[in-house]
């Protein structure tokens, strides 16, 4: 049963209104393939989950200037204007999480926990509208689990069953959205036979992989 | 030397060898490049790495290695990268000793607003929170005014970056100690009166009898 | 074919191609010899790899690599190791599509009790109590009846290892899928009456007109 | 300033009465030279956090045979009868944890969340004299964070700054672990320099890591 998809293919399966994890911070280890696609076929009304929305016209940022986000949950939209633009005029929603959060917040939808007791936010404006948990004597917020249709992923490298291998700084949040959305899509720099990658060196395992999208055709 | 300068020097001299500290962008940045004799740290960027540096050189760019911002950055040997959870776990978790973080207003009871100015700049807060609220040491690193007011006063008039109150505050004019009882002078920038630093600050400062100038050589 | 074998073979007919499924240790262990034709899983072990598989031959351990109850195993190609939160992620996230667990008594809503007699035996419920609480499917394998006595009773008179029900119970005599209704009775094992499989069952069971015999064959 | 002493300097600094997170699972990835040394210097009244308590004269085994162990906390002590003997004669207090629920409150502990919120546990004995927290209907119950002393940790590699890699299945707590105590001692199958590691394969970063154990001399 073969996990590989033509790009076009793996992006139609997403439909309008969908709720997506899109890996990468400053589009730095995006699926930029996958975001041009969802551009190209005019995905819209997307919920998108994300460290951030990059600049204008780069990785994430395409989709807020192309208008097909109607939700954004992140914790920086500061280097993308027109993410703040459609915010103030009420055309985008945007949650603003603090990062650690956010991350705490999609590792818990995929690890099966019922939320996150954070001290992060306690006293801020994040607090409003949350429950607060003493323990020991300590206050901390309950911050919800977040969980979405897809999640589209950027390794560097993947094997045809769909292990996962990240580089560096690309890493970030890609891990842990690849557990923590129905369908995972990922896109890899470079795909090798199975066995390539070892055990130890696997970070997402390829059972949380649904689809791999095929490379491009170099020849012929 | 430029009052950045005299900032980022004075910020380096609270390191300590085999630090781990995360440098928050702008002037926080600077710091990395003065730090004493002897003291080697390792520096964060929560974007998930300990052990990045500045870039060596034009043209030895690697697209998967940025720091928080995205711009191209460097790594020393015995460097690890790692996702954002664990970045964040490093941060919240208490592993990281020290964070220089920059500041809009800093108020009496030590606690810093530097992530919003409702109506005007809404970028989020990114990893300002989580640093704030986990690392042992959280450092505001900025300029002691901005047009003209203090941005030490009784009480922020802007949000909250947490309600955890910071360690210390190193401007252009003062080394500013939050403490239980009220902000405590603990130094002055060289050449700047106590008097001038009172003259600048909004909040209650508590003056020791000696307040020794800032150790700073050109 | 004994007992267990038949057990297993009716399990094994549980699996579907690509399913991550976990096996707990005892007579779950045997499932995997008896995969149908063209049926590919892959088989996590708990203490941190997806892909084990047993050991080709004697000669071949390595010291890291093991079972959860510390054997030497193998791995195939396409094995992937991770730490212990990672491993229960998989687990308690939804993403283990079956596990196959021994049990010491399973009750008429379905819940199991596999993990303690007090007074007894207190080994500790490992990575039980989290298998049947997150995985998608929960499969059974036991005995219909230990010294005379059935397994299947109205209430579990030991500790519970979830409140959650389990998704179907596989015995020697029959197999039975806990509905909000009750127990329903699936199949009988070859050559064991209906009559046969209430007279060994302490629960109530719903008995449709039609009960077909376990589709196994030597 | 080096992390690297030898075996008996590092167990020495163990006072009597710590609290102790040792990694493995049934000996396999277990600090065996540092258990080993723990029992030479006859440290008592330990606290164990452990998986499991392995076999009577195996890994942390030893530490209960020898009688070293105050308490355990653990989610399997069924392959050592000793464990199971000393507890129900009362000379062992055993704090019987699920397994994946153990994980959590380890790595809670080390990443400073104010707790874990599992369905592992709710309506069994497990959930006794917990709060429990409903969260969209659903129950789950609070389990807290847990911290140690000292972390016992058995790595594949390190490097001369205390990077950390482990092998396959010798990975499970040690990494949690070496997020969740004040001091963390390493014991290490090989040594290499700095920058053999590439910062991808490391799992546990130098910067947690306090010392590093010395390997035996073979020559001279």
């Amino acid at each position: 049963m073969s996990k590989v998809r033509t790009l076009e293919d793996a992006v139609a399966l997403i439909p309008d209104g969908a709720t997506l994890m899109i890996g990468g911070f400053m589009a730095v280890g995006s699926p930029l393939r996958l975001i041009d696609e969802l551009v190209r076929q005019r995905k819209r009304d997307l919920t998108i989950i994300a460290n951030d929305t990059a600049r204008p016209g780069q990785g994430i940022g395409k989709l807020i200037v192309e208008k097909l986000a109607a939700r954004v949950v992140a914790s920086h939209i500061g280097l993308n204007p027109e993410t703040q633009k459609q915010m103030i005029a009420g055309d985008l929603q945007v949650e603003l999480v603090p990062q650690g959060t956010l991350a705490e917040r999609i590792r818990a939808g995929g690890f099966g926990l019922g939320g996150v007791l954070t001290p992060t936010g306690v006293g801020t404006v994040v607090e409003e509208g949350k429950r607060t948990v003493e323990i020991d004597g300590r206050t901390f917020l309950l911050e919800l689990p977040l969980k979405a249709d897809f999640a589209l992923i950027n390794a560097k490298r993947a094997d045809y069953l769909g292990n996962l291998e990240y580089a560096l700084t690309a890493r970030n949040f890609n891990p842990i959205m690849a557990m923590a959305a129905e369908t995972v899509i990922a896109e890899a720099q470079d795909i090798v036979p199975v066995g390539v990658i070892p055990p130890d060196a696997v970070v997402t395992p390829n059972v949380v992989v649904d689809l791999l999208v095929a490379k491009e055709r170099r020849h012929g | 030397m430029d009052e950045k300068t005299l900032i980022a020097k004075r910020v380096a001299l609270e390191l300590r060898d085999g630090n781990l500290v995360n440098l928050g962008i702008g002037l926080p940045t600077l710091v990395a490049r003065y730090l004493p004799a002897g003291v080697n740290v390792f520096f964060q960027s929560e974007n998930g790495i300990v052990g990045m540096q500045a870039l060596p050189e034009e043209g030895m760019e690697d697209d998967d290695l940025t720091d928080a911002g995205g711009g191209p950055i460097g790594a020393v040997p015995g460097a690890c990268a790692f996702d954002s959870a664990m970045s964040f776990g490093l941060i919240r978790g208490g592993h990281l000793d020290v964070t220089v973080l920059g500041g809009l207003q800093v108020d009496q009871e030590g606690k810093l607003a530097n992530w919003m100015v409702p109506g005007k700049m809404v970028p989020g807060m990114g990893g300002a929170m989580d640093l704030v609220s986990g690392a042992r040491r959280v450092i505001v690193a900025m300029q002691h005014s901005a047009k003209g007011e203090s941005k030490i006063l009784k009480r922020c008039t802007l949000p909250l970056t947490s309600a955890r109150p910071v360690s210390l505050v190193v401007t252009d004019l003062a080394v500013i100690e939050p403490t239980p009882g009220g902000l405590l002078l603990r130094e002055t920038a060289p050449g700047v009166t106590v008097a001038q630093v009172l003259a600048n600050t909004a909040a209650d400062l508590i003056v020791p009898d000696d307040v020794p100038v800032m150790p700073i050589t050109a």
